[in-house]
Order: C-alpha cells, then structure tokens, then sequence
C-alpha cells in the first residue's frame, strides 16, 4: 500500500524517521480528497443527465434543505477536517521537538550556498553535510542576507532560515545515501541553484571520518607555519583565515558578485578571457601564478592593480589559499557519483560569470 | 423596505440638537484632567503597571471623545458596529501576532542575534546551542 | 413590471433599446467622466481584459522556460521579474478587481433596483486610482521591472536593488482603489435596497459582493500600510524589517498575510456569488439553501481574518501559532464545503440547460472542492512542512485562482454579455472553448501537484532534471489554456459587432437585473421596482408548487 | 430643520442638495454618515498596523523603548495633546453651531480649531529639528551617542517618526478639510437645513484627536 501510493504520488525516498509520518497522513488526506472532488464531479453528471431541461419553461420544486441535512453538511467536512489537524499537529510537534541528544550543527544560508560548521568541532563545509544514520541531528541556522530555506525532499523537512537569529530543525536519516538540499524561499538570481548535499553515512562510517578529519585538522596545524598554533580548521578553513588577513577579500568577492578582482565564487577552473585576448583556464597553476605575478595575466574588463604576493605568502599559505577558492562552488563540491539514485550529482555550472 | 429602517436608527432618537454645549465643555474639561493624570502618572515609575494604567486612561479618553464629541450615542447601530469592528480587527492582529511572540523559542527572537559579520559562520570551540542573554 | 416572476418574454420578439447606457452619450468626455456604473463597469471590463492578457503573456513565458530544466528562452534575472510581475498583474490588476469592478459595479446596483451606486464620484475615483495603479505598477516593469516575487518579502524586496518602488507605490494606490469600491458597495447594499428588497431577498451575487466589500474595507488598509513601510525601508533605509538593525523580517509576513489571506477570499468570494446565481439560472431552480450559502459568505468574510498564519508556518513562527491558524483554517473550509453541497443540491431536479455556463459550472465545481480540499491539506501542520513552497502550493492556488476566480469571471461574462451589450455569442463555440479551458486547466496544473509532492520548489529558474517530465506536461497544457483563451475573445468580439440581438432575458433568468432592457437605461429601469418575491425563484405565481425537503 | 427631521416624506422631494439616484435626503445622509464611518474604520486599520509594530518592538526592546522615551520632551507632547484635545472640543462646537444656525460662531470655531491644527505642527517641527539635530533618526540615519548603548535604539526613532508622521500627514488633510468645509459655511452651503458635510469633516478632525490620544502616552509617558 505504501509502495503503491508512493509511487502514484511521485514523492520522493523516504529517508528520514520524518518521512514516513508525514506520507501516512499524506496518503490519507489525497485519498480524502480525490474521493470528496471525484464524487462531486459524478453527482453534477448524475444531476446533468438526469434533471435535463426537457421543455422550454419548465418549472421546478422547491427543494430546501432539512436541519439533519444542514447538520451533516456542516459535520462531515468539519470532522474530516479536524482528524487532519489532530493528526498533523501531533506529528507536527513531534517534528518541532528534536531529541535531547542531538548532534548539533550549524547551518548559514547566503547567497547561493549553505555552509555547515559542526558544533563538537570538526571540519567546515561549504555545500556538503556529512552526518551519521540513525542519530538524531539538529540544525541551528541562520542567513548572512536574506530569507532562505532549508530543504531536503527526502527528508521531508523544510524550515526557513532568518538573519538575524537562529531557527532550528532536526532529523534522524534512515538510509544512508545523498540527498540532495534545496533552497525553498526565493532568495534572488540563482535561488534555483542554491543546492547542497546531505551525506548520511553509517554511524561507525562516520565516527571514523570525523576522527580522520580531525586528525587531518591537526596534522596541518603542525605544519600550518608559525602561528599554527591558534590555527583550527581544515585546509580550505586556512585559506579563507589567510585570505581575510591578506586583504584578498577586499577586492575579490565569494559570491559572484565582480568587484575590484573577479570574483572567486565557481573561479576555480573556470574559461577566463584574459585582457590579451587568449583564454586560460583558472587551474591551479594559474591561480598560484597569479598570486606571484598578479599583472602577467589579467583577466579582460579588470584593471592590473593587484600587488604581488611573492614573498609574503609562503607554499602552504598559496596552496591553502588556492584550496580556499577551489572549495568556493555555488553548488556541492562533490563530483562522485551518487550511489542512491537520489539526484544527479551538480555539474559545473558555467552559465554563471 | 431600507428607507423606512433608515429613517427609523438615524433620526429616531430625536431632539439630537436639544442638549446644549454644555456636556461638549463638561467633557472637554474631564478630557483635560485625564491628561493631567497620565503625565503625572508618567513621571512616576510604576514598573510594570506603567502601559496598563496609561492605555486604560488613553482608553477613556478616547471613549469620551468618541462617545461625546462624535456623536457615536446619536449614531446609527451600523455605524457604531462599524467603528467597533475596526478596533476588534485592531485587536485580532495584535493577538495574532503575539501569539507567535509569546511562544516562540528563545532563540528565534531578534534579540539574540547571531553573528553575522565575516565571511564565516564563527563558532567557538565547542558551543552548545546559542547563548541566551539577557 | 413589479413583479419579477410574472413576465417570462420567452416569445415576444428580441429587440435591442433604441436608446440605451451606451449610445445615451456620446463622445469620449462622455465615457471617462462619466458617472454611470455601467459604463465605469465597461471600462473595468475592458481594463482588466488588457491586464488579463498582460499576465498571461507573462504566465506562457514563464511555461515556455521551464519547458527545459536549463536557460531556455530567458536569463535567470528575466526569468525573476517575469513570475513577479505574473503575479503582481493577475492578482492585484485582475483577480482583485475584475469581478467586483465589472460585474459588481454592473450588476450589483441593478440586483438592487437602484439608479446607481451611492456614491458614483468616489466610483469613477476608484477607476482612475485603479488605472494610476496600473501605470505606476507597467512603469516599474518599464524601468528594468522588479524580481521580488508578489509576496515583496523583506528583507529581500528592501535589499534588491530592482525598481521595487514603482511597483509598492502602485499596490498602494490600487489598495485605496480596492477599499473605495469596497466602501461604495456596503453603502449602496446599505441604503438603496429597493422597496420589498429585505437583506433575505438579495440575490447571492450581491450577498457575495458584500461579504468582499467588509473583507475590502477591513483588510486592504493594512496591506497599504505593509507596502508603505516596504518602500520607506526601501528608500529611506528605516530598518523596520532589517536584522542588523534590530528589526524583525518575520514582522513583514504578518502584515503582509494578515491582508494577503482575506484578499484571497476578495478575489473568489464574487466569483462564488456569480455561480451562485447563474446556477439557479442554468437549473431554473431556486438555489437551494439560500441563506446557508448567503451566511457562509459572510463566514469566510470574518474567519478568513482569523487564518493569515498559516501561509507562515516554516517561516519561523512559534508552533503554538501554528496550532492555533490551522485549526482556523479547517473552519474556513467548512463554509466552502457548505457552498459546494448547496451548489450541486441546486441541480438536483432542476431542468438544466445544456450550455457554456453550465460547462464552466462542472470545471467550477471540481477545481474549488480539489482546489478548497488541498488548500486543507496544506493548512495541516505536518503536511506544509513538505509542501510549503513548493509546486504543490502553486497548483494548489491555482486551482483556487484560476479554477475558481476565472471560470467564475467566464461563467459572468457569458451570462451577462447579453445583459450588457444585447447581444448573444455562439453557443457552440463557447462550448468548445469553455472545454479547452477546462481540460487545458487540469493538464497545466495537476502536473504541478506531481512536482510539489517530489519536491520541486516554487520560483525556481533552473531545476533538477528529474523535474522534467511533469513541467513538459504543465506547459502542454497550457497552451490548450490559451487556445481556449483565443477562441473566447474571437467569438466574443464577433457577438459584441455583428452579434444577434439578445432580447431582454435570453436566460429566462429572474434575477432582478433582467427586468430592465438589455442593455439597460442609462436610468438602469423605466419604473421603480418593487420586490415581492424570494429571490432565485423559478416558480411561476399561482402554479401548484411542490416543496421538497431533503 | 425641524421638518426635514419630523416630516421626512415631505420636504425630501425637493431638497436641493438631494442626487438623483436617492430617494430622500434622509436616505443620502445616511449613506453619507455610513460611508464617512467605514473611512474611519479603515483609517484605524491603517494605524492599526503601525500600533502593531509599536507593540512587537515594544515586546523585544523594553528597556530600550523606555529610555529613548525619555529623550521626547514630555512638556511639549503634553501641550500638543492639551492642543489637539481642545480643537477636538471647538470643531465639536463649530458643528453645533451649524447645526442651530449661529453661522458667525461655526467660522470662528473653525478658524480656531485650524489655528489649533496649525500650532500643532509647530510644535511638532520644533520637535522634529531636535531630533534631527541630535541624530536621533530611525534606522540608518540613527547617531544619537548617548543612546547607542541600548540595543536598537534606532528602532524606537524608526517607529516614532513613523507614527507621527503619519499622524501629522493627517493633521494636515484634517486641516484642508477643515477649511474646504469653512469654505462651504461662508458661502452658505451649510446650514441648518443640510449640515452632515459639517459633521463628516468634524468626525475626520476627532478621528486625528483620537489617534494622538494614544499616541502621546506610548511614546512620550512609557
């Protein structure tokens, strides 16, 4: 039954403890639905085909209803109504009521990307949240711009993200998988490419790759350079902290918005067309040289007035800095295939400048 | 039919014109010494009875004028029903709205607000959920 | 001519006025200073048909480019401003005026056997502030047009930096419009009853004109207000909805919907009283529960102010809140369902006619109880989480938008075309465009409840390919949509130059407003009227009557 | 006067200021009355809307909304109550006048009850250039230093400045009113026979009174 009217519906995996709640009443309430319209629309044929017009001038009874029919009137859609609610309001607490033990992580939505930092310490992300199955998870998140909304069909669960305070929502993932984050409230240009991505892995999966990426934080931190010691955070967090102290942030935008420099939002092997008119891909080797020799290769509509970063920047700072803008993708980093057949794993998508 | 009923509530209530000046002075005065009261009390620190006190004064006076100066005792039950209907829908939007306010979780309100500065979410090592100041 | 019942002009030959409301004066001074209901109704009709079109051009431009999951025809920014200003024309230029200006304006005085509205100034001021409106709302478009999205949500609508100014200044005036209209027809229903006319003699389309009126007065103050504060924040940078300085964005969607739910019901409660009356015309039968149909619009009227949370509920309002609209919201519900029992009860024993109307009236009945039903479904806490913002929500609303409020602006521009031109359009094209309308309308917007449910939000420009099939078959039908649309303004325009002569009553109707020529006088009727009959009754005096209870 | 109110069939056929399409004067000021009074019931919801934002502000900035009350001048809200309230009172009295026929005493009270409006607004410049002075302006243009340290402080002057200004911009169609009803009186429009533009106008100007009237303590006494 649930396999049937799942499909019929079209709605998407149920992979949350959510899901299941909410398609039950689901099914209930369209099945409702289609009946109360369907059984109108036959009664107006039947009426139609019975009490036809058959000459000109015919007259018609009086029909008025009786208080039992006005009583059933009113009661049958009334008691319908209110069994929705009562049902929906109790899952809808149970939804707003996470778990004493949550594992908690913070969520900020910008223009166009959803960032996630784990509350125990852990690594950031940008478009890719790594959680375990079977453990409740609450996000605490909040907007640097505007009204977003925090999405993930397969999950069921939906909350608006404010600036300016913090609102909550929790889940527990059932199957381990990736499932695709939407953005639900329009947010400007490119509200319809504000995606993510939720990689649920299994419980001892993810123990392990927290302690890895812990362990990876701290390996960097040895080798980070003399003020590694206060330094936390993976790579890409490095780069980001070098790119604020530096002053690149001044002139290059992370959210594709042109400024003094070309914005580094989506750079990252992005067909720049240079001011000499050759075009160049922004790999790597193109990124660092441009931290050395800044006025060698401008791209076309900027004007060559970077100052050169030779000497002031060390290897692992140009090579943090460069992983920096390689983590800067308006949508999910990740190009590995999905194994759920959830969704189509994000393209480069280049249509942007 | 509507003339007949119309006639009836706007003009049934004869000899409108027969009271004199006199209550508009009458109430002009009690409106004067209501003011005089919600300054005075204004000064003063109640504490919490401060907006109860002062709206319920507001509340008489404008009850005064409405009643007196506008006519609403000469006026037609519509439109008395009316200008009541505004202020109920007045109230209705209030407690609409504060219904959320009241029960929303502390750390949805505006005055618990995140940081929002720099280009990174800044969370420090270990952070439970947002502080609660105040 | 006292009696509406008694004079069934079945046989006597059609004949259109020699002279009438439109030919009484001449001259375009004639027309735009006119103070004649009538003719302001005709200038509504004819504005908001060119608004109609506008935002239909906009509705098959947004189909056309998401026919394809990328860039098809337009750029995201195009893309933004097109389903922004789709709303904005249809709902605040169309949906809210048209039945009220047009047939409200039309009908509604000649319902009542007066001479005119109360007060027909302050009615051809509400058709200029309308028009004004229209241009401050066109300019906005013309000056690069605004992405905002209807609903203006701040903090993004006083952040973007489109030309969103225009646009909120143009809803302002169009709301003193809207609450002029409004005001206009509550003292009219008030005080130019005619003689014998008591409040349970008034026809449904006039009761549903009223119960809009109070929800106009009452409401479309606070969305003036709303944008008002929208555009000092915009301009002025006053920081009343703005986080960083200390302001609450979820402020701006209690003002807003506090207006925006009961305007809803502003937009289909005329059009619920116009298939109110045409029903009983179409059944020639009396509507059956009159005053539960006539009750329940007032109903909705004062419950839908009590429902605006529950466009709010992952907007980060309190659960509490929450409980407290929803559950609102399923009494709102139950006064539609009563609506829907008494309209097909009305069918039942009448003597139906075969014809557009009726067409219209099946399409009707289905879109408002699938449409009314999932507008239920979405006002349930736990399902919204889901659905909310998605195109679950866009069928949804417009099911209820175009399956209700425009089968019900066709349903009364059919049955009174005749009433205001005296002429009669071809029946068996209207009954071919009425079907396309009907299934071109399921074929758009059933797909969309696919979408929602799998999970695709609203207002997206680009989406997942998986979306794909559904919004191939949306766009299908939309294009049947406008054929219908085609075939309805040639066979209209042909009526209305070389159309036949109506007659009188062509429907045999015995409403009120078919007691005077077609078209009327521009004195509306040659004698006073006086009522002695319960309205919407097909009986003919002194005939053995059979009254049945069910 | 008192024919038209005893014997309404009678003189209402041939009253001057009768439209075409009512019946009887009767009929005409009744909708006239029902009409101004629906305005007034829109004008509320109109405020209503910023009350609402008074109070959500009030709700989150306590402390702050009571200090920066602190920052009106008391003494000066005080007499632009003691103001309005008595042009409430004269145009109360100019209304009565009309209504017995004392024409020369109806001018007066209204050119009092302007002069009144008039004064009003004075003071509120007065008011207003203080705070412009001082930078204690909503939102963005907020630099009042001493304030600074209450969160939101800007929101207390965004919110004051909106209420009154909106009330002032009523105080001024008030006053047009006013005098476009003046007008009517000296002409002799208005009269004992056909006053209810007098009263419509009268009611406008209480409505403008009524709203001060809360305003003054919520934001000057909280």
């Amino acid at each position: 039954m649930n396999e049937l009217m799942h499909k019929l519906l079209f709605l998407p995996p149920q992979a949350s403890t959510l899901a299941p709640k909410i398609d039950n009443l689901h099914y209930f309430v369209i099945t409702v639905t289609m009946a109360a319209s369907v059984l109108t629309g036959l009664l107006t044929f039947f009426f139609f085909f019975k009490y036809r017009a058959r000459r000109e001038g015919q007259s018609t009874p009086i029909v008025l209803p009786s208080v039992k029919f006005e009583i059933a009137v009113i009661g049958v859609p009334l008691f319908f109504f209110l069994l929705w609610f009562v049902q929906g309001f109790q899952d809808y607490i149970w939804y707003t009521t996470p778990p004493k033990n949550t594992m908690d992580v913070y969520v900020m939505g910008k223009k166009w990307m959803w960032k996630f930092a784990y509350a125990g310490g852990g690594p950031n992300a940008i478009g890719t949240l790594h959680v375990p199955a079977d453990r409740p998870v609450r996000l605490l998140m909040t907007s640097r711009d505007v009204l977003h909304s925090f999405y993930v069909p397969d999950f069921r669960i939906k909350q608006d993200v404010l600036p300016g305070r913090y609102t909550e929502t929790w889940f527990e993932a059932t199957k381990p998988g990736r499932y695709q984050i939407l953005c639900a409230e329009y947010c400007g240009t490119w509200h319809s490419q504000m995606w993510g991505e939720v990689v649920v892995m299994p419980g001892a999966e993810f123990d392990a790759w927290m302690v890895e990426q812990k362990a990876g934080l701290a390996e960097r931190v040895d080798t980070g350079g003399d003020d590694g010691g206060n330094m936390r955070g993976t790579i890409v967090e490095y780069g980001k902290k070098i790119a604020m102290t530096e002053g690149c942030l001044r002139c290059h935008s992370l959210d594709g918005q042109p400024h003094i420099g070309p914005t580094w939002l989506d750079l990252y092997q992005r067909r720049e067309t240079l001011e000499s008119g050759e075009s160049v891909i922004a790999d790597e080797a193109y990124l660092t040289d441009s931290m050395i020799d800044p006025r060698a290769k401008v791209v076309k509509g900027f004007k060559p007035v970077m100052p050169t970063y030779k000497g002031r920047l060390a290897a692992p700072e140009a090579a943090a800095l460069v992983e920096f803008i390689k983590s800067l993708r308006s949508t999910s980093l990740e190009n590995l295939p999905s194994k759920e057949a959830t969704y189509e794993p994000a393209k480069p998508t280049t249509q942007r400048r | 039919m509507a003339e007949a009923t119309i006639t009836d509530s706007a003009h049934g209530k004869g000899g409108e014109h027969h009271h004199s000046t006199k209550s508009y002075f009458v109430v002009w005065a009690i409106l004067l010494t209501c003011t005089g009261l919600t300054v005075w009390t204004g000064y003063k620190d109640l504490g919490a009875w401060n907006l109860p006190l002062a709206l319920s004064i507001a509340t008489v006076k404008a009850s005064l004028v409405v009643w007196y100066f506008m006519h609403m005792r000469e006026a037609a039950g519509t439109n008395r029903i009316v200008f009541v209907t505004s202020f109920v829908f007045l109230l209705v939007m209030i407690f609409g709205v504060f219904g959320d306010l009241w029960t929303r979780s502390e750390m949805s309100l505006p005055y618990h607000t995140p940081t929002t500065e720099g280009p990174e979410i800044q969370v420090p090592e270990g952070a439970a959920a947002p502080a609660h100041h105040e | 001519m006292s009696q509406p019942s008694q004079q069934p002009s079945a046989d006597s030959p059609a004949v259109y006025p020699a002279v009438n409301y439109l030919n009484a004066d001449r001259g375009v001074k004639s027309w735009f200073l006119t103070l004649d209901h009538k003719r302001i109704a005709v200038m509504y009709l004819a504005s908001v048909l060119v608004m109609f079109l506008v935002g239909g051009i906009f509705a098959m431009a947004i189909r056309l480019e998401l026919l394809t999951p990328e860039p098809t025809i337009m750029g995201a920014n195009t893309y933004n401003r097109m389903f922004t200003l789709h709303g904005v024309v249809m709902i605040f230029l169309f949906m809210i005026p048209a039945i009220p200006g047009v047939f409200g304006n039309f009908c509604m005085p000649l319902m009542l056997g007066a001479k005119d509205v109360a007060f027909p100034k302050l009615n051809l001021l509400s058709l200029y502030l309308y028009w004004t409106g229209a241009i401050l709302a066109i300019s906005a478009m013309a000056m690069g047009g605004l992405d905002t999205g209807w609903t203006f949500y701040a903090p993004y609508s006083t952040t973007t930096p489109t030309t969103v100014f225009p646009a909120l200044l143009g809803v302002f005036i169009l709301g003193f419009s809207s609450i002029l209209t409004g005001l206009n027809f509550i003292v009219t229903i008030h005080t130019l009853r005619a003689p014998g006319l008591t409040w349970m003699r008034m026809q449904l389309f006039v009761w549903a004109i009223y119960a809009t009126s109070i929800i106009q007065v009452l409401a479309t103050p606070v969305i003036g207000l709303t944008v008002m504060l929208a555009g000092i924040e915009k301009v002025g940078g006053f920081g009343l909805f703005d986080a960083t300085k200390g302001g609450d964005p979820v402020l701006f969607q209690h003002f807003f919907w506090f207006y925006s739910h009961p305007a809803v019901y502003i937009m289909v409660l005329p059009s619920m009283g116009v298939v109110s009356d045409a029903i009983a015309a179409v059944a020639r039968k009396n509507v059956f529960g009159y005053k539960m149909i006539a009750y329940s619009s007032l109903g909705i009227a004062f419950v839908g102010f009590f429902a605006w949370g529950h466009h709010m509920f992952v907007s980060g309002q309190s659960p509490f809140d929450n409980g407290a609209f929803a559950v609102i919201s399923m009494f709102v519900g139950v006064f539609t369902a009563i609506k829907v029992f008494n309209w097909v009860g009305t069918l039942y024993r009448g003597a139906i006619a075969v014809n557009t109307m009726f067409v219209y009236v099946c399409g009707f009945l289905f879109f408002v109880v699938f449409g009314g039903m999932t507008g239920i479904a979405v006002a349930t806490v736990s399902l919204d989480v889901h659905w909310h913002d998605t195109y679950f929500v866009v069928a949804h609303f417009h099911f209820i938008m175009v399956g209700a409020v425009i089968m019900g602006f066709l349903i009364a521009i059919h049955y009174w075309f005749p009433k205001m031109f005296g002429k009669k359009f071809h029946e068996g094209w209207g009954m071919v465009a009425a079907s396309f309308i009907v299934l071109g309308f399921i074929a758009t917007f059933v797909p969309q409840f696919f979408l929602g449910n799998a999970g695709m939000p609203r207002r997206y420009y680009m989406y997942p390919e998986r979306f794909q099939a559904w919004n191939v078959a949306s766009t299908a039908g939309s294009s049947l949509l406008a054929f219908g649309f085609v075939i309805i303004a040639i066979y209209l325009i042909y009526a209305l130059l070389r159309g036949e002569i109506a007659g009188d009553n062509p429907w045999q109707s015995r409403g009120i407003e078919w007691l005077t020529t077609s078209p009327p006088d521009k004195h509306n009727f040659p004698k006073p009227i006086v009522v002695t009959q319960d309205p919407h009754s097909y009986q003919k005096p002194g005939e053995e009557v059979e009254h049945v209870v069910i | 006067m008192s024919s038209s109110d005893g014997h309404p069939s009678h003189t209402a056929h041939h009253h001057p200021n009768l439209a075409g399409h009512f019946d009887t004067i009767q009929q005409q000021d009744y909708a006239a009355r029902l009409g101004m009074w629906l305005f007034l019931g829109t004008e509320v919801l109109l405020f209503a809307g910023l009350f609402l934002g008074y109070t959500v502000y009030r709700h989150f900035y306590h402390e702050t909304f009571h200090h920066c009350s602190r920052a009106l001048d008391i003494k000066l809200g005080t007499i632009n109550t003691l103001v309005l309230i008595t042009s409430s009172l004269s145009v109360a009295l100019a209304y009565w006048c009309v209504k017995v026929g004392k024409r020369t005493w109806a001018i007066g009270a209204l050119v009092f009850t302007i002069l009144c409006a008039a004064g009003f607004l004075c003071i509120k410049y007065l008011e207003y250039s203080h705070k412009f002075h001082v930078g204690e302006l909503p939102g963005k243009w907020f630099r009042a230093e001493e304030l600074m340290q209450f969160p939101a402080a800007n929101m207390y002057f965004t919110i004051y400045f909106l209420t009154t200004g909106l009330h002032a911009f009523h105080v001024i169609v008030g006053m047009s009113v006013l005098i476009w009803v003046m007008k009517g009186i000296i002409k002799g429009r208005y009269n004992p026979d056909y006053y209810v533009p007098v009263e419509l106008g009268a009611l406008y100007w209480h409505l403008v009174d009524l709203v001060w009237i809360f305003l003054f303590p919520l934001l000057y006494l909280i």
